[in-house]
């Protein structure tokens, strides 16, 4: 029994490992672009973005997990469609009903989440051929690897164009005195929006590719 | 006056001041001489001599191997002294037959005729068995090029006196030594042609060329002279003809098509020569030039003489030359070795003291269009070569590519120094390579197709 | 003129891929060659336009008199994922050109944010069918050009010395943001 | 074969279904909430405009209550500003007494489309507050009027017929504002909404409107 | 509570029409489809996300399936699908030698001088063009301008000292190289095989050793002292037929040129 | 081995190099240069120097740290700096031209390849970074110490008609606000000349360019159709001699056929038409050309010329099959 919650712990961690660094949604499978770039224009907004996301991850991966007998492999496609829907409908709701700014601010993109390709995805990747937990963990996973990116892409985003630092709007952390720097608007607009992001995920890949080929050079010296 | 020219084409520099004014000489032939069995397109010729067998000056030593193909004679008496594979200015090996040169000079009986006494096919037969072949480059067996199958439709001889090539002068002291025979020869040519009219097509960098002919052909009313735009390449098959006749061709087509053959001029003096004189190709006119030539000279060699004997005769090299080019130094080639023979399509030893081309560092294209303005194919050279390098050969045809004359003169103009020539020369030989095989096993797979 | 001024706020001036933002994942994805990229504009300029018109109908005759607005999300989206599908299958069997040169692109078009954000922005900004369907028009024809461009471009860049950590998805992400600062050119245009 | 097309369908029915009820039941669940947050955030704007007021009410004539737009465009139009409306107005009262109107505008001619903001007007005509309600113009620019408090605050305590928009040097007490650098567009939007709301004001004056609570304007 | 019931009828409503319709007309607009590319589509996550390039999940199968994509096409399902898909893939192949590409030339910067110094397009394609088909002076040898290292997807392989090397880990027999070496220098042998001739020269003996201090000479010392009859001289060239070879290394001790020798 | 050399033919070249071309557009930018700073004094020679460094060192560092041939001497970088500080305000904090300087060398032509590879011009693109992120710094024009509206602010359409007047004079001359090099069109046109003259550029992009502006300007303006005055004030007014000559004319990132340069030529033309007469600002130059590079390589694919003796491919006749 232990042993079995063992290796579903482990089973758990390693999808968290694999959503938020191997397989991060955005800088490795490029997917679910749409919000992540439209709604990062400020660090808070990633976050609520991402959690978001993550909430309706989670509970449309355990969903799928839990019917995956029970919907037809026919109409599978409308089937997650409508779950997912839902879910997001809800979450819609709740947003609007209780983080009224947050909801101002993702705006169109909260229903949009629907169509978040990370979500089918994961669904038919994942959920729909393995167990609750795993499946819970994957959607937990791929939904936190979502926010880490939105974060950090909202956070610089923020900084260069707008000069502040985990502002919510009316106050921040801290803010760049204008004499000090004039935020350059462009980053809070689109083009700002691709251009941070190629950065990130070639820092990303340069990193990546450092460590492995600092590990073969390992195994070469070892082996040697 | 406008002077006819084509679109396109650039300026090099032109370097024949070196050797216009120098007189051709003759260089006597000495030690062993050499002849490749392959001095023509087409079929290699079959040799009639056997090791050890004594021949004379214009004694016919290989016969024609097949239709397009040409007959070789000994440009001196001696003996065969072996039948076997030498090495080319091109730089590959060709079977060629060995001759040592007993300096005697024996010759062999030649029959002189009047050109009246001859009919069509007498002419064509002295031009076959006098084996002629074009000396302006390509090295078509000169009778084929010159029976069409609509010879009534030929309306323009022209006889390619460009010399658009930088530093030869051969073809400028051919026509102001020889003008006579030249005109003798265009004549014989036009009696094959009964509607045509000859042209002798002169850029105007030569105007004592241009003057000279103007005075020789005053009185014939067949004969026109031509003054071209100088213009690099204005000599090209398809470039004079567009010229002279306004008629443009491709690749898939051949002058005849449009009612036109084109003729260098030495190849113009080697048919009078074998029409009227009976006397078989054995000599050219080679221009030895270039900064890393003691004495710039222009050259009457028999055939088979090495290109280290002309070298010699042109008072030897500058200290050590880096790089010895034959042919012009547009679309010559880099030799790197003297000791091959002379053959009949060697216009010129061109030597460089300095390599410029080996010092410059390629950088990328800028797009500045200025290779394909340079042109004369009107092609987008830039973006060929950039096929060529990525292997894509299906675009590489789509944008025309197999159009290409490899003329250099994309890559004489483009600044970033890209070897375009080289990269769509090498596609388009690949590519053509390709086609030949494809077509190989279609008849192939037909044949097996038959048979069963 | 209002129709018109739709259609081209909607195809340039708002670029939905370059300023609004939706539909970047074929936008990315699909834009490697000139042809493709054409084939998945054509398949998006149809079922946009075809969902505006039928979800804008939806919304009209059906969820406003029910009052039932807070529904439009799942609707739309069922009836977009329907119509995709009844396309697709429809292209497959009876005309196989068209499905090779369009339908092949039709199961990417569900989850493309740019036909369910089509919809629910002409429900925000109480549009007509008729303005709904141009909106949808303008949208798509956008979202078609702007993936041409890219696909030309990617062509073109292909096999530039591009740094080896921009190989891949940043360099086109910079091919996009460079694309999105050439459309501000369009803004402001009344 | 048939069986089964039922049986996929009946499944995919029996998903909806449950999706149906409890969305239907989530919406139950948050609309209070929701209308509360938006009534909320409705008298927070009243609130910021008119801040000495502790009462605000719509007027019991639904010509100047849910059809004010209608009764004010003919003035507006009048006056030059067809781009502007007036979709709200709300009128405050302190401890029963008169203190002003919040009129809600709607500018048309935004950068990025309608700017929708509520004006609050002291009796004698002068402006006490401009708070924003939506706005959707570019980050950086226009939406510096919302994120930069030096601009709408020219209008505060100003008592003016009309505001001229200048790029700089603009004196409000003497009926001149400064525009936001860069974004001509979204100030003059402000300057002409603004303005629409006083001619508004104005000709809400001469009229009795009274509310429920039996405030009236005047 | 009426609201609920409404909603969950009109969206119950609205799913089970389409449920109905599609299914009814997914029967009716039935086609047949490929039973491999069936397979791997259904392994494929099927969220049509365009990551792969293809033109969505189903494109992205007949690619596979066709064999012009590879198995590992699909960047969302990873790695676990790529096996699973491989493993489909590879029913037929999976009986098959592993094999690897070799360069047969042993005539390196300091063993094959060249005959002269060459400037321009850096590339092997382009020698046959060139006099003499390049300035290495054997007409046979490896010319090092490297189209192969070029070809190779894998990085399997690289020119060093002037000659072309596989390496033998890495390489995925894919037969690229083979096919852009315009000597034709590469073939493919197995895996495991360690004694290769590494020269093609088909000059005659005195030849050959004017131009090359290592080269095949013709001698026939291996092919007389191989116990299994393994190696022949063609052409004045050695080769090894590897169904035969037993990997004992007598001809590489014989090899006066140690032109054969144990490569790994 | 013996001492000769091999390589394929030709076997010389042209003395035009990368570096001289760029050094002739300097030397045909030069004049422009010089009148902008007689126009906007030492604060425009400050910005000209420092961007033209910038741009350099950029280059120099980038390539270095990739390990890459380095360029800075063919001079492209240089002539990017140049037209960037040509075409900003002489007010433009430094620190503002310096990100444009980076972002035009390290991002749009570096990432992409360096030089030869970049798909839209970086000077412009850089300019058009700087308006979007610097919208007021970018906008602010200072004329002899007073702030004022460039010629093209008071032409626009619709605008206030307080706004000033326009010399025709002073406009081609140069005496006017505006960016470091745009004023003088007489300036422009004597560099344009050089280049044409030395055949550096085409007169097809120009020539397009301009005519097609001209003509939609002549007849399409509104309120202004069938006004020749209106029409030369526009011609000389901002950035279109710049553009016209110098920016759309990048060789890069214009389209390598004939038939591709008349069309690269119109398409800016007209949108520098729609984006001055109906866009959100006076200036439509830059974006109109950012836009057209956009358009090269669908436009280089559809313009490819006809090869010499082009045939409408048929049957081969039998002759042509033989060969
Ligand atoms: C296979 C082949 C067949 C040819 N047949 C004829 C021909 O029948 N008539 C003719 O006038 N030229 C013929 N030519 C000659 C070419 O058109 C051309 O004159 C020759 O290649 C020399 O060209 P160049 O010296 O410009 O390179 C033929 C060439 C080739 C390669
Ligand atoms: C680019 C190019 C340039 C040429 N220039 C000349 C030239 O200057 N003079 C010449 O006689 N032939 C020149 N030729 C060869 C001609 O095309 C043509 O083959 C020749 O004039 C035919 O005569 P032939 O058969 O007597 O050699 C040139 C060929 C090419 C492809
Ligand atoms: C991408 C972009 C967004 C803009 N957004 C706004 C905006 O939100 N509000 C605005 O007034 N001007 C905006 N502008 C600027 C206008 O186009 C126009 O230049 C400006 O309003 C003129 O004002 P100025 O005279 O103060 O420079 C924007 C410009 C661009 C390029
Ligand atoms: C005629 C000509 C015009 C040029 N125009 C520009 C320009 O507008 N902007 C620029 O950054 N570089 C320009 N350059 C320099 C260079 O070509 C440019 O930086 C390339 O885009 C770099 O790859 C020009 C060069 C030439 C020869
Ligand atoms: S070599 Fe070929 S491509 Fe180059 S200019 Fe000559 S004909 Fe044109
Ligand atoms: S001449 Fe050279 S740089 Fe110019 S376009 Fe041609 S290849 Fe490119
Ligand atoms: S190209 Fe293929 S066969 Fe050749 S080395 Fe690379 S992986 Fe091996
Ligand atoms: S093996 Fe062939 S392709 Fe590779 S470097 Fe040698 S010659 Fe070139
Ligand atoms: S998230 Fe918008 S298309 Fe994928």
């Amino acid at each position: 029994m232990a042993d079995r919650n063992n290796h579903l712990a482990s089973r758990g961690g390693e999808r968290l490992y694999n959503g938020i660094i191997k397989e991060n949604p955005t800088l490795v499978l490029i997917l679910g672009m749409c919000p992540t770039l439209a709604v990062t224009t400020s660090a808070i907004n990633g976050i609520g973005m991402g959690l978001s996301t993550t909430v309706v991850l989670l509970l449309s991966n355990t969903l799928i997990s839990m019917l995956r007998k029970f919907i037809p492999d026919r109409v599978r496609m409308p089937a997650y469609i409508v779950i997912v829907a839902s879910l997001v409908t809800v979450v819609q709701f709740l947003l609007e009903a209780y983080v009224p700014a947050l909801y101002e601010a993702l705006g169109i993109y909260i229903p949009l989440i629907v169509v978040n390709c990370i979500i089918l995805g994961r669904a038919e990747a994942y959920a729909s051929k393995n167990p609750v937990f795993p499946s819970a963990m994957d959607g937990l996973g791929m939904g936190l690897g979502f926010t880490c990116s939105l974060t950090i892409l909202g956070m610089i985003r923020e900084l260069l164009g707008g000069g502040t630092f985990l502002s919510n709007g009316a106050t921040a952390v801290f803010t760049i005195p204008q004499s000090v720097y004039t935020p350059a608007n462009i980053f809070i607009l689109a083009p700002g929006a691709f251009i941070v992001l190629a950065f990130i995920i070639a820092i990303r890949n340069r990193v990546i590719r450092r460590n492995q080929e600092k590990r073969s050079r390992e195994n070469r010296k070892e082996s040697v | 006056m406008r002077k006819r020219t084509f679109r396109g084409g650039i300026h090099p520099f032109e370097g024949k001041e070196l050797s216009r004014e120098q007189k051709t000489v003759m260089l006597p032939a000495d030690g062993e001489m050499v002849f490749p069995l392959s001095q023509s397109i087409g079929a290699p010729s079959k040799p009639v001599v056997a090791k050890g067998d004594h021949v004379l000056r214009g004694q016919l030593i290989a016969e024609p191997g097949g239709f397009v193909s040409s007959a070789i004679h000994s440009s001196v008496s001696g003996t065969v002294k072996a039948i076997e594979p030498r090495t080319l200015a091109t730089g590959g090996k060709c079977m060629s037959i060995v001759i040592e040169n007993d300096g005697k000079e024996e010759e062999a009986e030649f029959h002189p005729a009047s050109p009246e006494s001859l009919t069509k096919q007498e002419i064509l037969q002295r031009i076959r068995d006098g084996g002629v072949v074009g000396m302006g480059g390509a090295g078509f067996p000169t009778a084929v090029k010159l029976a069409p199958k609509n010879p009534e439709k030929i309306d323009a001889v022209i006889v390619n006196g460009a010399e658009c090539e930088p530093y030869l002068t051969s073809d400028f002291r051919r026509m102001m030594e020889d003008g006579e025979d030249l005109v003798k020869g265009l004549q014989v040519i036009l009696k094959l042609f009964d509607n045509a009219k000859g042209y002798f097509a002169i850029e105007d960098n030569k105007p004592e060329a241009i003057a000279h002919m103007r005075e020789l052909t005053r009185d014939l009313d067949r004969i026109e002279v031509v003054p071209l735009r100088t213009k690099y390449p204005q000599g090209g098959e398809r470039t004079i003809i567009k010229a002279v006749t306004g008629r443009e061709l491709n690749s898939k087509m051949l002058p005849a098509d449009v009612g036109a053959i084109v003729d260098n001029v030495d190849t113009v003096y080697s048919i009078k020569r074998a029409v009227l004189d009976g006397m078989p190709l054995m000599e050219r006119i080679i221009t030895v030039t270039g900064d890393g030539v003691k004495e710039p000279k222009n050259l009457r060699v028999h055939l088979g003489s090495s290109y280290a004997s002309a070298l010699k005769a042109a008072g030897g090299a500058v200290g050590s030359p880096e790089k010895y080019i034959s042919g012009g130094p547009m679309m010559g080639f880099a030799m790197y070795s003297l000791d091959v023979p002379l053959v009949k399509g060697s216009s010129c030893l061109l030597v460089f003291a300095k390599d410029p081309v080996s010092r410059l560092t390629e950088s990328s294209c800028i797009n500045c269009c200025r290779c394909s303005q340079g042109c004369p194919e009107r092609l987008l050279p830039a973006r060929l070569a950039d096929f060529s390098e990525r292997g894509d050969l299906a675009a590489f045809e789509k944008l025309h590519g197999l159009e290409c004359v490899e003329c250099g003169s994309c890559s004489w103009s483009c600044p970033a120094k890209r070897p375009l020539t080289q990269l769509i020369k090498s596609a388009r030989r690949r590519l053509l390579a390709e086609k030949k095989k494809a077509a190989m096993q279609a008849k192939a797979q037909a044949a097996g197709k038959a048979g069963r | 003129m209002k129709l018109l001024v739709i259609a081209v706020s909607a195809a340039l001036v708002n670029n939905v891929v370059l300023s609004r933002f939706l539909g970047l994942c074929p936008f990315l994805g699909v834009s490697k060659s000139t042809k493709t990229a054409a084939g998945m504009g054509a398949a998006v300029i149809a079922v946009v336009t075809v969902s505006s018109a039928i979800c804008s109908l939806l919304y009209d005759f059906l969820l406003v008199p029910l009052d039932l607005v807070y529904l439009n999300t799942i609707v739309f989206i069922l009836i977009i994922a329907a119509l995709v599908q009844f396309v697709e299958m429809v292209l497959k069997k009876k005309s196989h050109a068209l499905y090779e040169s369009l339908g092949v692109y039709l199961p990417l078009i569900t989850t493309n944010c740019c036909v369910l954000g089509t919809a629910l922005t002409n429900v925000q900004d109480s549009y007509g069918l008729a303005e709904s369907v141009v909106n949808g028009l303008g949208t798509s024809v956008g979202f078609a050009i702007a993936i041409i461009l890219m696909a030309g471009i990617r062509e073109k860049t292909q096999n530039n010395d591009v740094p080896e950590s921009f190989k891949g998805m940043p360099i086109v992400l910079l091919t996009a943001g460079l694309m999105s600062i050439a459309f501000f050119g369009f803004a402001g245009i009344m | 074969m048939n069986n089964s097309i039922v049986k996929d369908a009946m499944r995919l029915f029996i998903i909806t279904l449950i999706s149906g009820i409890i969305l239907g039941f989530f919406y139950d669940l948050t609309k209070g909430p929701i209308e509360a947050q938006e009534e909320k955030t409705r008298t927070q704007a009243y609130q910021t405009v008119l801040p000495d007021a502790d009462r605000f009410e719509m007027a019991a004539d639904t010509a100047y209550s849910s059809d004010i737009e209608m009764q004010m465009q003919p003035f507006l139009n009048r006056a030059g500003y067809t781009s502007d409306s007036i979709s709200g107005l709300v009128i405050a009262s302190k401890a029963g007494t008169y203190s002003g109107v919040a009129l809600t505008v709607t500018a048309h001619d935004g950068y990025g489309g309608d700017i929708q903001f509520s004006v609050g007007i002291l009796p004698d005509g002068t402006i006490s507050g401009i708070s924003i309600l939506s706005i959707s113009e570019t980050a950086g620019l226009g939406m510096r009027a919302k994120t930069d408090p030096s601009f709408l605050s020219q209008w505060t305590g100003m008592k003016q017929k009309s505001f001229d928009l200048v790029k700089t040097g603009g004196d409000p007490a003497a009926g001149t504002v400064d525009a936001i650098s860069g974004s001509t567009v979204t100030s003059r939007a402000f300057q002409r909404g603004i303005n629409a709301a006083l001619i508004a004001f104005e000709n809400l004056q001469n009229n009795d409107i009274t509310t429920a609570g039996g405030v009236t304007i005047g | 509570m009426s609201g609920i019931i409404i909603a969950a009828a009109v969206v119950g409503g609205t799913g089970l029409a389409l449920g109905l319709f599609l299914s009814v007309m997914g029967k009716k607009f039935e086609v047949p489809v490929d039973e491999k590319e069936a397979k791997v589509r259904e392994l494929l996550p099927g969220n049509n996300c365009g990551g792969c390039g293809f033109a969505g999940c189903d494109a992205c199968a007949k690619a596979i399936a066709g064999g012009s994509a590879p198995v590992g096409a699909c960047p969302v399902g990873g790695e676990p699908v790529a096996k699973q898909i491989a493993q489909i893939m590879g029913s037929s192949a999976g009986a098959m030698k592993r094999m690897t590409a070799w360069v047969r030339c042993g005539g390196d910067c300091g063993k094959a001088p060249a005959k002269y110094r060459y400037s321009g397009v850096q590339d092997c394609s382009v020698m046959p063009f060139l006099p003499d088909g390049g300035p290495k002076a054997c007409t046979y040898g490896c010319l090092g301008y490297g189209s192969c290292v070029k070809a190779c997807e894998f990085d399997a392989i690289h020119v060093q000292n002037g000659v072309a090397a596989v390496d033998r880990d890495k390489c995925r027999a894919c037969g690229k190289c083979v096919a852009a070496c315009p000597r034709h220098l590469i073939s493919m042998v197995p895996y495991g095989s360690q004694y290769v001739v590494d020269c093609m020269s088909k000059d005659k003996g005195k030849d050959t050793m004017a131009l090359c201090s290592t080269g095949c000479i013709g001698c026939r010392i291996c092919e007389k002292n191989c116990p299994a009859d393994a190696v022949h001289v063609n052409d004045n060239l050695a080769s090894i037929d590897y169904d035969k070879c037993r990997n004992c290394g007598v001809c590489a001790q014989k090899c006066p040129r140690k032109i054969i020798a144990q490569r790994f | 081995m013996n001492e000769f050399n091999v390589s394929a033919g030709p076997h010389f070249r042209s003395p035009v190099t990368t570096g001289s071309i760029m050094r002739d557009v300097l030397l045909a930018l030069t004049p422009a240069a010089l009148f902008g700073i007689y126009n906007f004094g030492v604060p425009a020679l400050i910005r000209i120097v420092v961007s033209i460094a910038v741009c350099v060192l950029c280059e120099y560092l980038f390539e270095k740290g990739m390990k890459r041939p380095v360029t800075v001497n063919d001079g492209s970088a240089a002539v990017t700096g140049l037209l960037l500080a040509m075409n900003v305000p002489s007010t433009l904090p430094v620190a503002m031209l310096i990100a444009g300087d980076v972002f035009a060398i390290i991002i749009v032509k570096q990432l992409f390849g360096g030089i030869g590879q970049n798909f839209m011009n970086p000077a412009l693109a850089a300019r058009c970074f700087l308006l979007i992120s610097f919208p007021a710094a970018m906008t602010r024009f200072v004329y002899n110490g007073v702030s004022s509206a460039t010629p093209l602010a008071v032409l626009k359409p619709g605008a206030d008609a307080a706004a000033g007047t326009v010399s025709l004079v002073s406009e081609f001359l140069g005496t006017t606000g505006g960016t470091i090099g745009e004023t003088s069109a007489l300036a422009l046109l004597i560099g344009a000349a050089y280049l044409l003259a030395r055949k550096e550029i085409s007169f097809r992009i120009p020539a397009a360019y301009i005519g097609t502006f001209a003509i939609l300007v002549f007849f399409l303006a509104p309120g202004h159709s069938f006004d020749a005055l209106y029409l030369a004030e526009e011609l000389c007014g901002g950035g279109l001699m710049l553009g016209a000559f110098f920016m759309a004319t990048d060789y890069v990132t214009s389209p390598d056929t004939p038939d591709g340069k008349l069309i690269f030529g119109a398409m800016a033309g007209f949108l520098t038409f729609i984006f001055r007469m109906f866009g959100g600002s006076a200036e439509g130059v830059s974006y109109a050309i950012i836009f057209s590079n956009l358009l090269v390589p669908l436009i280089e694919r559809v313009t490819v010329p006809k090869p010499f003796g082009y045939r409408k491919p048929q049957k081969p006749d039998a002759a042509g099959k033989e060969a």
